[in-house]
C-alpha cells in the first residue's frame, strides 16, 4: 500500500520526511511518498482535489482554518482511533478545540503556533529601554523607532507586510484584535468603517514607515525570519515557531542576543491578539486507505515521533505546541528558551471571542468562513499597497469595506 | 559588400556583444554560482566566486529526489511533442498542399484556442480529468501538453511544407507513391530540418509550461515545474537551495537548447522568411 | 494537387488536428460557460443554484476589473515594446562581425529555456530583491537607497521579468530575418547613396515587418496569459497594481474558488482574446500572405 | 503503348475557364511539343494527361483504355518537371530508384535497371551524389533518368530547360532529341520557348487562351501558318506583321513575312526606312529598319553588312514568301 | 562624362587570386560588354568599378579622378542587378524616386524626374503598383528606371537579363540597346551569354579565369578570334573546332570552322559523314554530323533543306574563312 502525502515546504515537515525510515520500518507493508509543494500552491492543489472528490491524497497537510470548513463538508475522516498510546487528551485544548467539530476530532496537529514578541536584548539596552513583561503598543512603537539606524541597516521592526490571507492578514488582523477591532458585527457587516480600525491600520503603517525595512510590502514570515537572522530586526512580532529558527546558531547571527514576550495589546485592552495556528493532518472522507493513514497520522503526531525528532535533531528542533507533556519536560523547556512564552500565547488564545466586541464567526487571526480566503487577500493587497506607498490608510478602509460588503453580499451573509 | 572588416570593428562589435550577452546571461549565471555558495554566503552580498559547495544540491536531492520529476518532465514534453507532430503532419500537409479558401482561418481558429485562460476551465478539466483517471499519470498531463502545443504545431509544419514545392510531390504521385510513402518518404525528410526545429521548440514549451503541469499531477507524474513549486518559499535560508534547484529544473532544457540551438534558431521563422 | 481524390484525403488527414481541437476547446468551453450560470463555489458545493447573469455582474464589478484589462494591456504592450526594439538591435549586434558570435547567440538565447516560474523566482530573489538583489547590492555600492522594485514599481518589474524571458525568441526570429536581407538590395541601396541610417529605416525595417507580425502574435498569446510571474512575485499587488486578467481569474478560481465566478471571467477573457485575435489575425494573415 | 487521345477535354478553375474543349490524337512514339505564350494553358493540358488535375468534363484515353478517373500513378506515364522535382535529401541513385522501389521491384532488379539508365544519360560518376550537389545540367538528366528509369508509355515534360542558361539549354536540347531517337517513346513536352519546339518536335500543338490554334510538324507552320497568332508565334526574329494599305494591295488585312524573306539594298526597293539597331551576330545580323509607312520591319542579312544605325536604305520582301490573312486572321490560301 | 580606366587592377579573395592584373581603359558613351564562362570574374570586376569590392591593388579612375579609395555612393554610377533588388516594399515610383531622394532633390524635382523615366522606360502606368505585382521585363524596366534618374556617369548591369525568358531577353535587349543610342551613357554590361555580347557591345572585353582574352568590336572577336578560347566562346552555334591530322594539313595544331562556313552535299567533299540530329529552326536548319575522322561537326544550313536522321552526307569548309591555332592555342595569322 502507498500512501501519498501533501505537504507543505516548512522545516518541520521535511524534517518529517527524512525520518520516514523509522514509520515503514515499524509498518513494512505501507510506502510513503511526498508531494511537497509552496504553501499556497499547496493549498489550492488539495482543496481542489477534495472539493471535486479526485482523490489523489490519502493524508493531506492542512491549517486549523480548513478543519472545520472541510469537516462540516464532510470532506474529512473522523480521526477517533488513531490507536491505544495516542493520548489524545494530551493535546493542547486550543489546538484540540480548533480541530473539533461537535467534539469530534478530524485532524491530528503536527504543529502549533500562536505569536509573541522577539526581539534584540542588546539593541533594546542600547536604546535604553527594557522591555516590559506584557508590552504595549505604545511602547513597542517608541522603542521601534529608538532602535532604528537605516544607516547600519537596523530595522525598529520588521512585520508582515506581503498581501494574503495567511500573510500581512494574519498579522494585521491580531494587531486589529489588539485594538478593540472586529471584521464582522452580529449581522455580519463589514467593520472596515470603525475607528478600531483606522486606528489599527495607522499605527501599522506609521509605524512601518519610520522604523520598518525597506520593501517590506514583500516580507511575508520567511524574508523577516531572514531579515531577523541577519541582525537587521530589533523586534518582530509574529508567530512562535519562529523562536527555533532564530535561536539556532546555525542559521542566526543572534541566537544569543534574543528573548521573546508576548504579543503586544493596546492601551488598558489586554487582548494579545489571539493568535492560533496549526499545521494538521488529516484523512480524506473518500480515501480507500484509511487504517494505512491513520498509522500514519498517529506515527507523526504522538509523543513518541517527539522523542524521535529529539533525538536526532535535539529537542529544540521537535515540532512544538501541540501537548500540554511537551511543555512539561524539562529537557524541552532547558533546549527551547521561547517555550514558556508559547504556551502561555496559546493557552491565552481564544479562537471564539478574538476581539472585544461580540463576533459572529471564530478564528483568531482569521475569520473561519469558506470565503475569507478570498477577501482576506483582497484586503491584503489593499493594505499591502499603503505600505508599498502606493495608496492611503483612508482609501484602503473604504476600499477594504465595499469590497468585503460586496463579497458578503454575494455569499448570502449579508441579507 | 566583401569589403574589408576592420579588425578594429570586428574587436568594437565583440566586445558590445559580448558585454550584452553576458548582461542577458547574468540572472542564469549567477544563479548557478548561488547555487554553489552555502546559504550565508548567499545573502552575503554581491559576490561571483563561490566557496564550491555541493551541499544544496545534495539536501535538494534528499530532499524530493531529482530523478523521478526529470524522467517525469523528459517523458511528458518529448512524448506531448511526438504525438502532436504525428496529429500536425497530416494536418499541415493538407494545408499546405490542398488549400482550401477556408484554410488560413482555421488555422487561424486553431491558434486561438490557445487564447483561452487556462485557469478559467481548470476545475472542468480536473473533473473530466477525475473521471477518466487521468489524474496524475504522465499520459494525461502528455495529452494536455499535446493540446496545448497542437497549434503552434501545425502553424510551424505548415509554413515549413509550404516552402516545400509541391512539385516534387507531384513527382512522387507520378513515380506511383502512395500518400503514405508520399508523406514517409518524400516529404517528411525533406522537412526535417523544419521538423526538428518545431519538436526542439515544443519540448521547450511543454517542459517550462507550469499551469497544468502542476494542477493535474500529484506524486506520480509531478514534473521538475511541480519540483520547483516546493522551493518557491520554504522557511529560513532559501536562496543557495533555491538556486541549486533552479540550476537543476533548467539545467537539461538549457543544455538540449544549447546544443541543438543551430537547428531550432534555423527552423524559428514561422515562415515570416521567405 | 487539386484532384478530387487528393482534396478529400486532404479533409481526412485535417479531421483528427481539427476534431481534437474542437473537443479540446469546446468541452471545457461549454463546460465553462455552464459553470458560469451556477452559483458554484468550490468550498460550498451543496449550495449549487442557477445564478443568471450574477457570475458576469459580479465579474465585471469587481474593483480589480478595469484595472486589470489595463495592466493586461500594459503587460503585452510593454513587453513587445521591448522585446520588438530590443530584438532588433540585439540582432543587428549579433548580426557583426565578431569573435565568438556563436557563443554569443547561446548566451543570448538562454533564457528562453528557464521556465516562468523559476525566471519569476530568480529575478525576485536573486537580482531585485530589496535586500538580497544584485540590484540591491548595486545601489548600494553606487551609494543609492535600494529600490523596492516590486513594492514600487510592480508592473514594470514583472514586464522586465517577462520581456527578459522572450526577448531572446524575438531576437532569434529577428536575425534569421535578417540574414535572409538579400545582398543585393543592400548594395544597390548603396549605390543609390543610402547611407546606414537610411538603409535601416527604408529597407531594413520594411523587411523585417514580416517577422514582426508573427513575433507580436505569437508573444501576444503568450502574453495574454501571463500569471505564474506574477503569482510568484507581487500576487497581484500591491493592490491591484499588477493584476491582469488572467491573474484576476486566477484569484477568483484558485483563492476564492468560485468557479462560477472564475467561469463568467473565463468567458470574458476568452471573448476579449478573441476581439484581440481578431485583429491580431486580420493583420498578421494580411502580413503572411504577402 | 503510347497513344494519348483527349476527347473534349474541358478544364476550369473555379470559374475560369481555363481549357474550353480540346481534341488532341497522338500518336505512339510521337515527340509532341505544347506551345503557346505564358498562361496559355499548357501545364494545365499536361497536367490533365499526367492525372496531377481532374478534368471538368471530357475524355482521356491512353492506348485506348480510359483513364479519365485514375490516379497518376496508375497511368504509367513519368513526367519531367520544370524545377527538376529531385527529391533533395536522397542521392542521384535513390532518386533514379525511387519509382522501382514505389512500384515493388526487387532490389537486383532496380540496381540493374538505375545502372542502364545512369549510364544512358553519363551519370554513371555521380550517383552517390545529392542534387545539390549537381550542376543544373546534370540535375535534369536525373530527373529524366528518374522517368525512363520506370519505361513508361510515355514521357511529360514540362518546361524542362527553363532553369538552365542558353549554352546548356542548346545541349540538353540535342540530348533529349537523341533520347527519343534512341527510346522511341511517345513524348509530350511544354515550352513556350519557341525555338525548341521548332528544333525538337514531330508534331507542335500551338495553344492559345486554351485553345488549339494549330497542329502540325514544324516546317508545316512555319511555312503555312494557319492564323495570324501561328504566324507571329512560330520563327525567331518574329514574321513581320504589316497591315494597312501595303496589306490591302495584297488583297489581305493583314500581310506578314519572315525576316530571311526581304532582301535590302541601299539604292531602291519596296520601302524605304532608316536602320535602327542591329543586331550582329557573327554570321547573321539582324537589322531593325524603321520604315516609313509599314512600321518597324526585322531583317535578316548576312553577317558582313555594312550598315549601321541611322543608314538609309531600302527594303523588298520576297512575293512568294508573303502570307496574306483576312479580318479574323486566317491565312488565305 | 564616363571615362573609366583600369591600371593594374589586382583582386584576391583571401588567398585566392581572382583578378590576376587588369588594364582596360573604357572610353566616353561606349557600350562595352564582360563576356566570359561562369566564374571568371566578370561580376568581380564589374563591382570593383562600382566600389562594392576594394581593389587589393591597382587603381580605377573615373574621368581622370582616381576613386580606388571611394563608397560606391560617391562615385557617379549607377548599376542594375541579376535579381533587379528592387525595394519589395516599396511602389514603383518610389523605387525609382529612392536615389533622388537619398540625393536630397527637392519633391518638385524628384517628381519631375521619375516621371520622365517612367515615361522613357513605358512604366508611366505601373508607377503605383508594388514590385510583386509586376512581370519580370517590368522589373527589370523598373530597376533600369532607378539607375538612370539619376544620370549617372556610367550604367553597370550585371547580367540583367538572365532571370527572364528566351523571348523577353531579345525585347529587353533591343530596349537597352535603344536606351544606350538615346542616353548616349557609357555602359558596362556583365553577362555569359554570347548573343547579348555581341548583339549589344561596341566593345566587348571577353575573360577567362581573372584574364582579358581580347578586346575588340564584336565583329573583330568573330572574324579574328586571338586565340582558341575567344574563338570558342564568340559565336553561336559554337565553330567546330578540329585538331589532329586534319589541322596539321593546314599548318596548325587545331583549326577552326563556324558552322555557317561549311557546306553540305550529298554527292562529295571533304569529309564524309552521317547527320544525327538536325534542328529545324524554320530559316535555317543545324545538322549535328558525325563525320568520320574529325568528330561531330554542326553545319548550318538553309530552312528548307531535306536532309534527315541518318542521312550519308559530305562537308566542305570554305577556306578562306579557316582559323589557324598554334600549340599554344594562339591564332595563327
Ligand atoms: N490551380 C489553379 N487555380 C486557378 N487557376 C489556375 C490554376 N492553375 C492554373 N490556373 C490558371 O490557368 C491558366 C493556365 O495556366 P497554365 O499553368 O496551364 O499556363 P501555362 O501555359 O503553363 O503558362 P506558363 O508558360 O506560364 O507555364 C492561367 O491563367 C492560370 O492562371
Ligand atoms: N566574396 C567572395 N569570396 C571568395 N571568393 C569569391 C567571392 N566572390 C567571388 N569569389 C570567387 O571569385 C571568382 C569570380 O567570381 P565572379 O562572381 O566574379 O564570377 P562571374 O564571372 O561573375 O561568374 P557568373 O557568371 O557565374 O556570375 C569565383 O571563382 C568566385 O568563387
Ligand atoms: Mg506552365
Ligand atoms: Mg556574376
Amino acid at each position: 500500500e502507498t500512501l501519498t502525502i501533501a505537504t507543505v515546504n516548512n522545516g518541520d515537515m521535511i524534517r518529517m520526511q527524512k525520518l520516514t525510515d523509522d514509520f515503514t520500518s515499524k509498518n513494512p507493508d505501507i510506502q510513503l511518498q511526498w508531494v511537497t509543494l509552496e504553501e499556497n500552491v499547496l493549498r489550492e492543489r488539495v482543496t481542489t482535489d477534495i472539493a471535486t472528490k479526485g482523490g489523489q491524497y490519502d493524508v493531506l497537510t492542512i491549517g486549523n482554518y480548513e478543519v472545520p470548513i472541510w469537516a462540516k463538508q464532510g470532506w474529512l475522516l473522523e480521526l477517533n482511533d488513531l490507536g491505544s498510546n495516542y493520548e489524545v487528551d494530551d493535546l493542547l485544548p486550543a489546538i484540540r478545540g480548533g480541530l473539533s467539530v461537535d467534539d469530534k476530532l478530524y485532524a491530528a496537529p503536527f504543529y502549533g503556533e500562536s505569536a509573541m514578541t522577539i526581539y534584540r536584548t542588546d539593541l533594546l539596552e542600547k536604546a535604553g529601554m527594557k522591555m516590559p513583561e506584557e508590552p504595549t503598543w505604545e511602547f513597542i512603537g517608541e522603542a521601534a523607532r529608538k532602535i532604528t539606524d537605516r544607516a547600519t541597516g537596523v530595522n525598529g521592526i520588521c512585520l508582515r507586510g506581503k498581501a494574503g490571507w495567511g500573510e500581512n492578514m494574519a498579522f494585521i488582523t491580531a494587531l486589529a484584535n489588539s485594538f478593540g477591532a472586529r471584521w464582522f458585527d452580529e449581522q455580519w457587516k463589514p467593520q472596515f468603517d470603525q475607528p478600531e480600525w483606522k486606528e489599527a491600520l495607522q499605527f501599522y503603517v506609521d509605524l512601518m514607515k519610520d522604523a520598518g525595512p525597506q520593501g517590506a510590502s514583500a516580507n511575508g514570515f520567511n524574508e523577516n525570519l531572514t531579515l531577523f537572522q541577519q541582525g537587521k530586526c530589533g523586534m518582530w512580532m509574529d508567530a512562535t515557531s519562529a523562536g527555533s529558527f532564530v535561536s539556532n546558531p546555525k542559521d542566526s547571527t543572534v541566537a544569543d542576543k534574543v528573548a521573546y514576550t508576548v504579543f503586544p495589546s493596546k492601551g488598558e485592552l489586554k487582548n494579545h491578539g489571539n493568535w492560533l495556528w496549526s499545521w494538521n493532518l488529516a484523512v480524506p472522507a473518500s480515501s480507500q486507505k484509511a487504517d494505512a493513514a491513520k498509522k500514519f497520522i498517529s506515527w507523526a503526531t504522538d509523543k513518541a515521533y517527539t522523542e524521535l525528532v529529539a533525538s536526532k535533531e535535539g529537542w529544540a528542533n521537535v515540532p512544538p505546541g501541540t501537548r500540554t507533556s511537551l511543555y512539561k519536560n524539562d529537557e524541552y523547556l532547558k533546549a527551547a528558551a521561547f517555550a514558556s512564552t508559547t504556551l502561555a500565547a496559546m493557552d491565552a488564545a481564544d479562537i471564539t471571542k478574538p476581539t472585544v466586541k461580540p463576533v459572529p464567526y471564530t478564528g483568531g487571526q482569521f475569520v473561519a468562513i469558506p470565503e475569507f480566503q478570498g477577501i482576506g487577500t483582497t484586503v491584503g493587497q489593499l493594505f499591502s499597497a499603503v505600505i508599498a506607498g502606493q495608496s492611503t490608510v483612508d482609501d484602503a478602509l473604504a476600499q477594504a469595506q465595499s469590497i468585503t460588503t460586496r463579497e458578503m453580499t454575494r455569499a448570502g451573509y449579508i441579507k | 559588400m566583401a569589403r574589408a572588416v576592420t579588425t578594429q570593428r570586428k574587436v568594437f562589435f565583440t566586445v558590445a556583444s559580448w558585454a550584452v550577452a553576458l548582461l542577458i546571461f547574468f540572472p542564469i549565471l549567477y544563479t548557478v554560482i548561488t547555487s554553489l555558495k552555502s546559504e550565508t554566503e548567499a545573502i552575503q552580498g554581491f559576490g561571483l566566486i563561490p566557496s564550491f559547495t555541493f551541499e544544496n544540491y545534495v539536501l535538494v536531492q534528499t530532499q524530493n529526489g531529482y530523478f523521478k520529476p526529470f524522467m517525469n518532465s523528459v517523458v511528458i514534453s518529448v512524448g506531448s511533442t511526438l504525438i502532436a507532430l504525428l496529429i500536425a503532419v497530416p494536418a499541415a500537409w493538407a494545408m499546405a498542399f490542398s488549400p482550401t479558401k477556408r484554410t488560413k482561418d482555421i488555422l487561424m481558429w486553431m491558434l486561438s484556442t490557445k487564447m483561452m485562460p487556462a485557469v478559467g476551465v481548470l476545475v472542468p478539466m480536473y473533473l473530466i480529468f477525475r473521471d477518466t483517471a487521468l489524474l496524475d499519470t504522465r499520459l494525461g498531463l502528455t495529452v494536455v501538453l499535446t493540446m496545448i502545443n497542437l497549434p503552434i504545431v501545425v502553424w510551424m509544419l505548415y509554413t515549413y511544407f509550404r516552402e516545400i514545392p509541391g512539385e516534387i510531390l507531384e513527382a512522387a504521385r507520378m513515380d506511383g507513391a502512395s500518400l503514405w510513402n508520399e508523406i514517409v518518404h518524400v516529404l517528411t525528410p525533406m522537412a526535417v530540418p523544419g521538423i526538428a526545429s518545431t519538436m526542439l521548440l515544443n519540448i521547450i514549451l511543454a517542459w517550462n509550461e507550469a499551469f497544468w503541469s502542476i494542477r493535474l499531477s500529484a506524486a506520480n507524474a509531478a514534473p521538475l515545474t511541480a519540483f520547483i513549486a516546493s522551493f518557491s518559499s520554504p522557511q529560513g535560508l532559501f536562496w543557495a537551495k533555491l538556486s541549486a534547484a533552479s540550476t537543476l529544473a533548467i539545467a537539461p532544457i538549457l543544455v538540449m537548447g544549447w546544443f541543438s540551438q543551430r537547428q531550432l534558431v534555423r527552423g524559428l521563422t514561422f515562415g515570416a522568411v521567405k | 494537387m487539386a484532384t478530387r481524390n487528393t482534396s478529400t484525403l486532404a479533409r481526412f488527414m485535417m479531421a483528427p488536428a481539427v476534431g481534437l481541437l474542437l473537443i479540446w476547446m469546446i468541452v471545457p468551453l461549454a463546460m465553462t460557460l455552464w459553470y458560469s450560470f451556477q452559483n458554484y463555489n468550490l468550498l460550498n458545493p451543496i449550495n449549487r443554484s442557477w445564478a443568471g447573469f450574477e457570475n458576469y455582474y459580479y465579474f465585471y464589478t469587481d474593483p480589480a476589473f478595469w484595472q486589470s484589462i489595463a495592466n493586461t494591456m500594459t503587460i503585452v504592450l510593454g513587453v513587445l515594446a521591448i522585446t520588438v526594439i530590443g530584438g532588433i538591435l540585439l540582432a543587428i549586434l549579433i548580426d557583426q562581425p565578431m569573435f565568438g558570435q556563436g557563443f554569443v547567440r547561446i548566451l543570448v538565447i538562454s533564457p528562453f529555456f528557464v521556465m516562468p516560474p523559476v525566471a519569476a523566482l530568480i529575478w525576485k530573489n536573486m537580482i531585485m530583491h530589496p535586500s538580497y538583489g544584485v540590484f540591491a547590492d548595486m545601489a548600494r555600492w553606487l551609494g543609492f537607497q535600494p529600490v523596492d522594485w516590486f513594492g514600487q514599481y510592480p508592473l514594470f518589474s514583472i514586464v522586465i521579468i517577462v520581456a527578459w524571458q522572450w526577448l531572446p525568441f524575438a531576437t532569434l526570429i529577428l536575425l534569421t530575418a535578417l540574414q535572409s536581407l538579400d545582398g543585393e538590395q543592400k548594395e544597390a541601396a548603396e549605390m543609390d547613396g543610402a547611407g546606414v541610417l537610411s538603409r535601416f529605416i527604408h529597407l531594413t525595417l520594411p523587411h523585417l515587418a514580416r517577422s514582426i507580425t508573427v513575433v507580436i502574435l505569437i508573444q501576444t498569446i503568450f502574453l495574454l496569459a501571463v500569471y505564474a510571474e506574477i503569482l510568484v512575485t507581487t500576487n497581484g499587488g500591491p493592490g491591484f497594481a499588477s493584476t491582469n486578467l488572467a491573474f484576476l481569474i486566477y484569484r477568483t478560481a484558485l483563492l476564492s474558488y468560485d468557479v462560477g465566478g472564475a467561469s463568467a471571467g473565463g468567458v470574458i477573457a476568452v471573448i476579449l482574446a478573441n476581439i484581440v485575435a481578431f485583429f491580431l489575425m486580420r493583420t498578421v494573415g494580411k502580413n503572411l500572405d504577402r | 503503348m503510347g497513344m494519348i487521345e483527349l476527347k473534349g477535354v474541358h478544364k476550369s478553375f473555379g470559374g475560369t475557364n481555363v481549357i474550353p474543349k480540346v481534341d488532341l490524337a497522338i500518336q505512339n512514339g510521337e515527340f509532341v511539343v505544347f506551345v503557346g505564350p505564358s498562361g496559355c494553358g499548357k501545364s494545365t493540358l499536361l497536367r490533365l494527361i499526367a492525372g496531377l488535375e481532374d478534368t471538368t468534363s471530357g475524355h482521356i484515353t491512353i492506348d485506348g483504355r480510359d483513364v479519365t478517373g485514375e490516379p497518376p500513378a496508375k497511368r504509367g506515364l513519368a513526367m519531367v518537371f520544370q524545377s527538376y522535382a529531385l527529391y533533395p535529401h536522397m542521392s542521384v541513385y535513390k532518386n533514379i530508384a525511387f519509382p522501382l522501389k514505389m512500384a515493388g521491384i526487387d532490389p537486383a532488379e532496380i540496381d540493374r535497371k538505375v545502372k542502364a539508365a545512369a549510364a544512358t544519360l553519363n551519370l554513371t560518376s555521380y550517383l552517390e551524389r545529392r542534387p545539390g550537389q549537381l550542376s543544373g545540367g546534370q540535375r535534369q538528366r536525373v530527373a529524366i533518368g528518374r522517368a525512363i528509369v520506370r519505361q513508361p508509355k510515355a514521357f511529360l515534360f514540362d518546361e524542362p530547360l527553363s532553369n538552365l542558361d542558353a549554352s546548356l539549354r542548346g545541349t540538353m536540347r540535342l540530348e533529349i532529341s537523341e533520347l527519343h531517337h534512341q527510346l522511341k517513346t511517345t513524348m509530350i513536352y511544354v515550352t513556350h520557348d519557341q525555338v525548341e519546339a521548332m528544333t525538337m518536335a514531330d508534331k507542335i500543338v500551338v495553344l492559345n487562351a486554351g485553345n488549339i490554334e494549330q497542329v502540325g510538324s514544324p516546317m508545316e507552320l512555319y511555312r503555312n501558318p494557319r492564323n495570324l497568332f501561328v504566324a507571329g508565334f512560330i520563327g525567331s526574329p518574329r514574321m513581320n506583321l504589316i497591315s494597312g494599305k501595303a496589306a490591302e494591295e495584297h488583297g489581305a488585312t493583314t500581310i506578314g513575312i519572315r525576316p530571311e524573306h526581304v532582301s535590302i539594298s541601299k539604292t531602291g526597293g519596296t520601302w524605304s526606312g532608316t536602320v535602327g539597331v542591329a543586331e550582329h551576330l557573327g554570321s547573321d545580323t539582324f537589322l531593325h529598319v524603321h520604315t516609313d509607312g509599314v512600321g518597324t520591319i526585322t531583317v535578316r542579312t548576312g553577317g558582313e553588312i555594312g550598315l549601321d544605325h541611322g543608314a538609309k536604305v531600302w527594303l523588298t520582301p520576297q512575293p512568294d514568301k508573303l502570307h496574306r490573312f483576312d479580318k479574323e486572321g486566317l491565312a488565305i490560301a
